[in-house]
């Protein structure tokens, strides 16, 4: 047993070195009128140093836009926060508006989520950053000008964009701007809410790299909130890792990263997939995570541990400082192996590798499509979405379709799906031209369909709401000319029990609908899988249970799959055969391992720098 | 934004002209003889009959009759009433006044009540205010004008005879009283509908992130309210205000009918009534055109409060 | 006009600054040939003057003429007085009259009033202030028809109004008390005639509004906004006696109501269809619904007071009518006549209706209620007043219609005489029963011809008989005019339908609110 | 569901008003306490007397029985025009929303088009120049509403098809129609039934206006404008002639929409 004293951060001296913050005993509740109270964060506490950064990490729903909010008292309608959040000796939780408002802006600002909502819609950039300065400044207009000007060039940006309207910047120049207006009237403490998860993967690194200068530069406090361990690794001093409302474990940066001390931190390095090399199992961590109100009494992540006991579902485990510089809420701190990092197993022999074929699965060549907004409103513009795009996949051959956001991945799969009818170039779908669905006859499409199936990226709404599992996989088995017996087979190829056909879509976590997902598209024993982005919106923790599934009915099948992505370790764990998009070309193709360790593109290259950020195994 | 101008402007000409046709055809519907209809309570007579025949060429093809009144109306020429033999433009500008002003003060009820009320509703979202404004906004919304004027007449005529209850009055000030009671009772039906929309709409903003980050950044109350809130609720309340002066017509029929206002309404009924055609015609044909003005209006105040309509990029 | 004695008040008459004369329907027309009714005459007369005038004893006031003589049968002669002139200067001329005689009787341009002049033949200015009226046969009551249906405008100021003569681009220019200073769909104003040469009115300004429910009449007049109003439904009568200081007067009118029979189509050209369904309308209690305690049951073909000039006096018609046979409301007694009829099970009919008319209504649902167990089916199909109309002036009677005639002269030919006869089964005539016996052709002649008022007299009696008989019509009701003059106004004789229309209500006006 | 029960005291109030409005079109007759056609001409127009309790018409017809006979032609007209308006432009807004292209811009024009015009003032000059009855005014307010269901329809369509579940079940091979009434329809029903709903309230309260000008009514029929229309001018005498028919409609009319409100509420609720 190691040192076990009862961490309460805060609690012995009620007084945070100036700029410094102390969170204490936070509870969020929603006060539902109907439903009674319900607790959505739980016990939460942390300080922070002056000019220090503290990432809080966490999976979707995990409460750390809560605590966020709570620290800058901005909880939306109907929630309470209660506890203590101290910042330097002023107290915040209870403390009226016209004090927070104060120090909003001055002492604590806040960055948002989503670039996208976060600024005026109707604004220039030059009244978002005027309104945001200190009046002082503001009154005086050559000086506010100058300031203004400052200020943009600190986040990179030009002068001329000043004029500029919300609606006319791209996503990053947005959360620069962002960036900028939250930190015009110098604030000693920058929240910063996944302030990258809305952009692709190169701006992400340019934007996390600005918000290091700044605050090294001006020596302000950061709390970056991610759900990328990885991120938080690179760019934080202390991390918190937040779990279904609690804390679960806090710790130094470097501590955490080699040596995990709670069971759930462990699982979720171990179950992203790394970059450089190819695993040949995916390590998932079971079930799904639960809402914070089911599980106040005991561990939050008692149901999915592999180390629990019956202690750990009678009691919230309480947090204890560990020695080195560590608290966790786990009982078995000491059982955790915490030395072991995970070995580097097999090779390339877990991905399917293709039959030798004289005709080519699909064939594909000089497709090009291009959008068209509608003229009725506005004035004509076409935006070249796919830009002739040639390619081939063989019989069982996995190849992947890498690049960032935008760049006309999704075109490309609903063309080859009939679901869009490309401008020009040519589709083959084994002996079928498929190039146009709506020339095919109804029974040459029905053999399209069977030639090849699709799983669409968003789990929630790809499934019909009002459909049971059952008649959903009934009516595709249907349409291959089976039988309903077969749904419960199909159940089971994917892992998931036989009584789920009586379950509605609502009933079922992200991860078991897209196993139904998964199991509607092989309902139809189709050659060629397609799947756009399956694992993109889903929990680290359950990414790796998909992957896994898909990798086992790829080589159960025997079936080809074109495995669209934009994260390049994906790439590596599934396929064997890479293409590069970028801005609807394909500027690359070849051998994963060998696109993946030595990029010969440009943009190949920049992919792969912005994707080695922080991963823990980097070179 | 000029391509869209001229794109809406084409689409109100086309409305117009299918309107006007549509119109024009109404009187070749009607049950009994074109004659007949044209003649109104006149004694028929052969000769008249003839008269009428000539004077309305209804000897000519219908098409041909269609293009011979459209080319009279594009010079606001609808021809003479059949009941008052008055000119149609004359007698319609005569009485279109007191529409109007009922209109703007009714519009006046209708914005100074409901865009607070609304607003006020979605500010306290869930509480026991919002739920009696939503709650009158529905009693609102489902209580006809007439109905409304009619209670308003029996509360303020008869029981407590304190304002006038009929006609129009003379002069600016005497105009005023005797439009107080017709303009609450077109306005209330109209304020519900405001507040209905202004709440929608402020709470789809109440809950945006911008207005998160704006209080982030410690702006300043009015600022916020003003700037940030305001200014993105003004465009769905611009349309639903666009919504009211294009509800406030059928209302005002009912209206102008139950206070005896001599608006272009009650002319309208009395037209219908009496089967003065040329009348019916014209009023249908200026209420086409009122329509089309206010969603021009209403999608010029669009451009005007939101750039991002301009060049047709949504985001 | 306003050329009698002024009343003789008890007090000296004030002049009064302003008085607003509620009416029911304002003119849509101050051209009475384009709006021939009792509201468009009593709002015009103000202006262009009548030439002679008539009251409900059928006693003649001359206005523009000074003398008016029947040398024959077939023709009448004015002489217009010397002094008139026009309110913009000009001075009254033979020629303006003639002009006034074929703008009234110009039916090809539409005029309404060329329906009551019919018989006149030709117009002739016989001198430079006599006009000589030639008529194409005898008919008696001619004078009262010109009387009411030729208002004498300045012939120039109508001919350059044109197609806008009576709407507010082209007012007419008259002989009258008063000139009009505006008008609007809801209300006339008129303000006194300068250049009047009779005495000047004690009204200076007059205004005509039209209120179309009686609720806010009283209501405008109880606050003071009108001074007088003539009562659109007398059924309201009570509510209107209620109002302080207000003084109602009720007047037989010589207005009534029809139920009309097609006398020559099945199922009615059986009388025991027609007497089957006169037993089933209650006419006493409908008087009452539709009218309160103001309409008589009419007894004959036409009120009462319709014959009085004939008869020579009220209770000679009152007698007579007395003993003609009547049609009580007795549901067995129709059943009776239904089972001796063609159609002893009923049958169906459609009853076409001016549902703004407030008699039509409540006698058509109280007959379909009562019908209803006898087989007869009776189908309301409510028409507006004006497509009502319509019909009836292009002769399209009905199998069962409802009728109602406004006489302007106590006299027969004015009313009565239009509902008989084959020569009035026609196109703007009104013998909407087709009810055409050889034996009514020669009394009709004789009662609408016939110099002679007692062989007049007779000839209608005859009438009246066999068409109580016959029952070609039922006659419904006589509604009263009702008048009522708000606080510190009274009359000094009750005024009557025919003092409204005529302006001659402004004579006998007393009091002074101000 | 629990949750499914916590039902606000107003909605219960509000369906407790509607169901007593149903009742009474289809048993309006049956339960009146009197016939509403017997005419009573002695007593005429009447303040409530025994027996009376709302008082009688002119023709000394009990206005609590003719209030209680209208309540089914009412509501028949307005719920026929709903229910067209419903099927119609459900079928041209999927139709709209599903196709697009060359068909979404006709249909939509189209809407469009009708939509810009004021409704009842279209009513009036149609039904009044035609002198229609009660069924030319249901083919009439009817044409009138389908834009509305239409437009509706149309965007929750819209909203639909972008989902992968849509594309989901094309890329199984399943024929239009298909796809269209087994998995877009079932997901739009909210909109459906709440569009419904308002047709419905926006017919009452078309119907009731048309009444109050006599148009297109039949003459004798008890109808809640007509008895308005009536009540105005025995407004001294007895307001409640008045009053019972203008708190019908409001009741009815206020009734129907916070239910459509709230099942709007529940339901867009449940599917998130
Ligand atoms: N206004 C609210 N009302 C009710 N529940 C809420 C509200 N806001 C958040 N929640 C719930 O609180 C929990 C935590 O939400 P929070 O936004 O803090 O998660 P998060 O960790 O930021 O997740 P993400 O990564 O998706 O942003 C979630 O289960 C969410 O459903
Ligand atoms: N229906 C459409 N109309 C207009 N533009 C479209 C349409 N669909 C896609 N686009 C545009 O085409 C481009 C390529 O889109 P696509 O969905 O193929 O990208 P992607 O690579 O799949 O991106 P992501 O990783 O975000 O899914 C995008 O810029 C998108 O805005
Ligand atoms: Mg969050
Ligand atoms: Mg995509």
């Amino acid at each position: 047993m190691t040192n076990t004293t009862l961490h309460r951060p805060g609690c012995a001296d009620a007084v945070a070195p100036t700029g410094g913050l102390i969170v204490d005993c936070l509870d969020v509740r929603l006060l539902d009128s109907r439903r009674g109270p319900r607790t959505l964060v739980q016990n939460v506490g942390f300080d922070l140093a002056a000019g220090t950064t503290l990432g809080i990490v966490g999976e979707s729903g995990s409460g750390k836009s809560l605590t966020a909010k709570s620290i800058i008292g901005l909880l939306p309608k109907g929630l309470v926060a209660s506890g203590s959040i101290r910042l330097g000796q002023r107290e915040l939780v209870g403390a009226p508006e016209r004090d927070l408002r104060a120090l909003r802006g001055t002492s604590i600002s806040l960055v948002m989520q989503d670039p996208f909502t976060m600024l005026h819609p109707l604004q220039t950039v030059r009244a978002t950053l005027a309104e945001s300065l200190d009046p002082r400044t503001r009154r005086d207009r050559a000086r506010r000008d100058q300031e203004i000007e400052r200020r943009l060039d600190e986040v990179g940006i030009q002068p001329a964009i000043a004029d500029k309207r919300t609606f006319e910047l791209s996503g990053g120049m947005r959360q620069r701007v962002g960036i900028a207006a939250a930190l015009a009237r110098d604030p000693q403490l920058l929240i910063a809410d996944e302030p990258t998860t809305a952009l692709d993967a190169g701006t992400q690194k340019e934007v996390l790299a600005l918000l290091g200068r700044l605050q090294r530069s001006r020596g302000m406090s950061l709390i970056l909130i991610t759900h990328d361990l990885n991120v938080a690794f690179a760019a934080c001093d202390r991390i918190m890792v937040m779990y279904a409302g609690t804390m679960l474990e806090s710790g130094p940066s470097e501590a955490l990263k080699h040596a995990p001390r709670h069971p759930y931190t462990r699982g979720l390095l171990n179950a992203a997939p790394p970059l450089t090399h190819v695993v040949d199992r995916l390590d998932a961590i079971p079930g799904t995570v639960p809402a914070a109100h089911e599980v106040l009494g005991q561990c939050a992540f008692a149901s999915r541990c592999d180390l629990v006991v019956d202690a750990c579902r009678t009691q919230r485990p309480p947090l204890r400082r560990l020695d080195d510089g560590h608290t966790s809420a786990c009982l078995r701190t000491d059982q955790l192996d915490t030395t072991t990092p995970r070995e580097p197993r097999g090779g390339d022999a877990v991905i399917a590798q293709p039959r030798p074929a004289t005709v080519p699965l699909v064939k594909v060549e000089n497709l090009s499509k291009a959008y068209r907004s509608t003229a009725i409103t506005g004035r004509h513009r076409v935006f070249h979405a796919l830009h002739d795009a040639s390619f081939e996949i063989g019989e069982a051959e996995a190849v992947g379709l890498v690049g960032e956001s935008g760049s006309g991945k999704s075109t490309l799969a609903r063309c080859l799906m009939g679901l869009t009818t490309p401008d020009t170039g040519r589709i083959g779908l084994g002996g079928l031209d498929a190039t146009d669905f709506s020339k095919l006859s109804l029974q040459q499409r029905r053999d399209a369909y069977r030639t090849v199936q699709i799983v669409f990226q968003d789990p929630y709404s790809s499934l019909n709401p009002k459909l049971t599992i059952g008649a959903a996989l009934e009516e595709a088995v249907r349409v291959r000319g089976g039988h309903r017996t077969e749904v419960p087979g199909l159940l089971e190829q994917v892992g998931l029990p036989g009584d789920y056909a009586q379950r509605w879509p609502r009933a079922l976590s992200g991860g078991e609908r897209q196993r139904v997902a998964i199991a509607r598209a092989l309902a139809l024993r189709p050659r060629l899988l397609i799947c756009d982005e399956p694992v993109a919106a889903l929990d680290v923790s359950v990414q790796a249970q998909i992957l896994e599934l898909l990798r086992s009915v790829q080589s159960a099948t025997g079936m080809s799959t074109l495995f669209i992505t934009h994260d390049l370790a994906v790439v590596r764990q599934m396929t064997s055969r890479v293409l590069v998009c970028f801005e609807g070309r394909i500027v690359e193709s070849g051998a994963t391992s060998q696109v993946l360790d030595d990029p010969t593109h440009p943009y190949t290259r920049r992919l792969r720098d912005a994707a080695l950020l922080g991963a823990r195994d980097a070179a | 934004m000029l391509r869209r101008l001229l794109g809406r402007l084409g689409a109100a000409g086309l409305l117009l002209l299918l309107v006007s046709f549509l119109v024009f055809s109404l009187v070749s519907m009607a049950p009994g003889s074109l004659e007949t209809t044209l003649l109104g309570a006149r004694p028929a007579s052969p000769e008249l009959i003839q008269n009428i025949r000539v004077q309305y060429h209804l000897d000519d093809p219908f098409l041909l009759r269609y293009l011979r009144w459209l080319a009279d109306a594009a010079h606001l020429d609808f021809g003479r009433s059949i009941v008052t033999s008055e000119s149609v433009s004359d007698a319609v500008s005569a009485r279109a006044v007191v529409s109007a002003e009922l209109a703007v003060l009714a519009f006046g009820v209708a914005a100074t009540l409901g865009v607070p009320a609304g607003l006020a509703a979605a500010a306290w979202a869930g509480r026991a205010a919002d739920r009696l404004i939503t709650l009158s906004a529905i009693l609102g919304m489902s209580a006809p004008p007439f109905a409304v004027g009619t209670l308003l007449i029996y509360l303020f005529g008869v029981r407590f005879p304190v304002l006038p209850v009929y006609g129009a009055g003379d002069g600016p000030g005497d105009r005023l009283l005797h439009l107080i009671l017709p303009a609450t009772a077109l306005g209330i039906g109209l304020a519900a509908l405001v507040v209905r929309q202004t709440r929608a709409a402020a709470l789809g903003v109440l809950d945006q992130d911008y207005l998160t980050f704006a209080r982030a950044r410690g702006l300043s109350r009015a600022r916020i309210q003003t700037t940030y809130a305001l200014r993105n609720v003004a465009l769905p309340i611009v349309s639903s205000l666009g919504l009211v002066l294009i509800v406030a017509l059928p209302g005002a029929i009912l209206v102008e009918v139950v206070f005896s206002l001599p608006g272009v309404g009650s002319l309208m009924v009395e037209s219908v009534g009496a089967k003065d055609i040329p009348v019916v015609q014209a009023l249908a044909i200026f209420s086409a055109l009122y329509v089309v003005v206010v969603n021009t209006g209403v999608d010029l105040c669009s451009l005007l409060i939101d750039p991002r309509l301009r060049d047709g990029a949504a985001r | 006009g306003t050329t009698g004695e002024p009343a003789a008040g008890q007090q000296a008459p004030k002049p009064i600054d302003s008085f607003t004369y509620g009416i029911p329907t304002p003119p849509s027309s101050l051209d009475l040939t384009k709006n021939m009714n009792g509201w468009t005459s009593a709002v015009a007369v103000m202006v262009t003057q009548p030439l002679e005038r008539f009251d409900s004893a059928g006693q003649a006031t001359p206005v523009l003429a000074s003398k008016v003589t029947t040398p024959t049968d077939t023709s009448v002669v004015y002489d217009l007085r010397a002094d008139v002139k026009f309110s913009d200067g000009k001075p009254l001329t033979a020629a303006d009259v003639v002009a006034a005689v074929q703008h009234a009787t110009d039916g090809a341009a539409g005029a309404q009033t060329a329906s009551i002049l019919t018989s006149i033949k030709d117009v002739k200015a016989t001198g430079d202030a006599q006009v000589t009226v030639t008529l194409a046969h005898p008919d008696p009551a001619i004078r009262g028809s010109i009387a009411f249906g030729v208002l004498v405008s300045e012939a120039d100021a109508m001919k350059r109004a044109g197609a806008d003569y009576g709407t507010a681009a082209g007012l007419p220019v008259g002989t009258g008390p008063y000139v009009y200073s505006s008008f609007k769909a809801d209300k006339v104003e008129l303000t006194s005639n300068p250049a009047y040469q009779g005495t000047a009115p004690r009204i200076k300004k007059l205004t005509f509004a039209g209120f179309t429910a009686d609720t806010t009449a009283q209501l405008a007049l109880r606050s003071g906004a009108v001074q007088a109003n003539y009562v659109n439904a007398p059924k309201t009568t009570p509510q209107w006696k209620s109002i302080a200081g207000a003084t109602v007067y009720s007047t037989p009118s010589l207005l009534s109501t029809y139920l009309t029979f097609d006398t020559s189509k099945a199922p009615f050209n059986d009388v025991h269809a027609r007497r089957a369904v006169a037993h089933l309308i209650d006419r006493t209690s409908l008087a009452r619904v539709a009218y309160g305690d103001e309409a008589q049951v009419m007894r004959g073909m036409a009120p009462d007071a319709e014959f009085v000039p004939l008869a020579g006096s009220a209770a000679a018609v009152t007698a007579f009518m007395s003993g003609l046979p009547q049609v009580a409301y007795d549901p067995a007694a129709a059943a009776k006549e239904l089972a001796l009829s063609a159609t002893p099970t009923g049958f169906s009919i459609d009853v076409p209706y001016p549902s703004s008319e407030p008699f039509a209504e409540p006698v058509l649902l109280s007959l379909q209620q009562a019908a209803k167990p006898l087989g007869i089916t009776v189908n309301l199909k409510p028409q507006t007043f004006i497509a009502w109309a319509t019909d009836i002036y292009m002769f399209k009677p009905a199998p069962l219609g409802v009728f109602q005639i406004g006489d302007l002269q106590p006299d027969p030919n004015g009313g009565m005489a239009l509902m008989v006869t084959k020569a009035n089964a026609a196109p703007t005539k009104f013998n909407m029963a087709s009810w055409t016996p050889q034996e009514i052709e020669p009394l009709a002649l004789t009662m609408t011809q016939s110099g002679d008022r007692a062989a007049r007299w007779a000839a209608a009696s005859s009438i009246l008989t066999a068409a109580a008989e016959q029952l070609p019509y039922v006659p419904l009701f006589a509604p009263n005019t009702v008048l009522v003059y708000g606080k510190g106004y009274s009359s000094s004789t009750p005024p009557d339908f025919m003092a409204f229309i005529t302006g001659a209500w402004l004579d006998t006006l007393t009091g002074n609110a101000a | 569901m629990r949750a499914r029960l916590d039902v606000p005291a107003l909605v219960w109030a509000a369906a407790l008003i509607t169901l007593s409005f149903l009742t009474l079109a289809v048993f309006g007759r049956q339960l009146s306490p009197r016939d509403p056609d017997t005419q009573d001409l002695l007593l005429g127009a009447s303040a409530p007397v025994h027996g009376h309790w709302l008082g009688t018409d002119e023709l000394g017809r009990d206005i609590l029985s003719r209030l209680m006979a209208a309540t089914g032609s009412a509501l028949a007209g307005p719920f026929v025009v709903a229910l067209a308006a419903m099927i119609v432009g459900t079928a041209l807004g999927l139709t709209a929303g599903y196709r697009g292209g060359l068909v979404d811009t006709i249909i939509s024009r189209f809407a469009d088009l009708v939509w810009s015009l004021p409704g009842l003032l279209v009513a009036i000059v149609v039904i009044g120049v035609l002198q229609g009855g009660t069924w030319l005014s249901v083919a009439v307010i009817a044409f009138l509403s389908i834009p509305h269901a239409t437009r509706q329809t149309r965007s929750a369509t819209l909203g639909q098809v972008r989902l992968p579940y849509v594309a989901a079940a094309r890329t199984l091979g399943l024929a239009r129609s298909r796809v269209v009434v087994r998995h877009i329809l079932p997901n739009i029903r909210a909109t459906v039934l709440t569009t419904f709903l308002l047709d419905f309230v926006t017919a009452i309260l078309i119907f009731a206006a048309l009444a109050f000008l006599r148009i297109g009514v039949e003459p004798g029929a008890p109808s809640w404008g007509s008895m308005l229309a009536d009540g105005q001018s025995l407004i001294a005498v007895n307001p409640l002639q008045m009053a019972a028919p203008a708190a019908a409609i409001v009741l009815f009319a206020a009734g129907v929409t916070i239910l459509g409100d709230w099942a709007h509420d529940t339901l867009t609720k449940d599917q998130q």
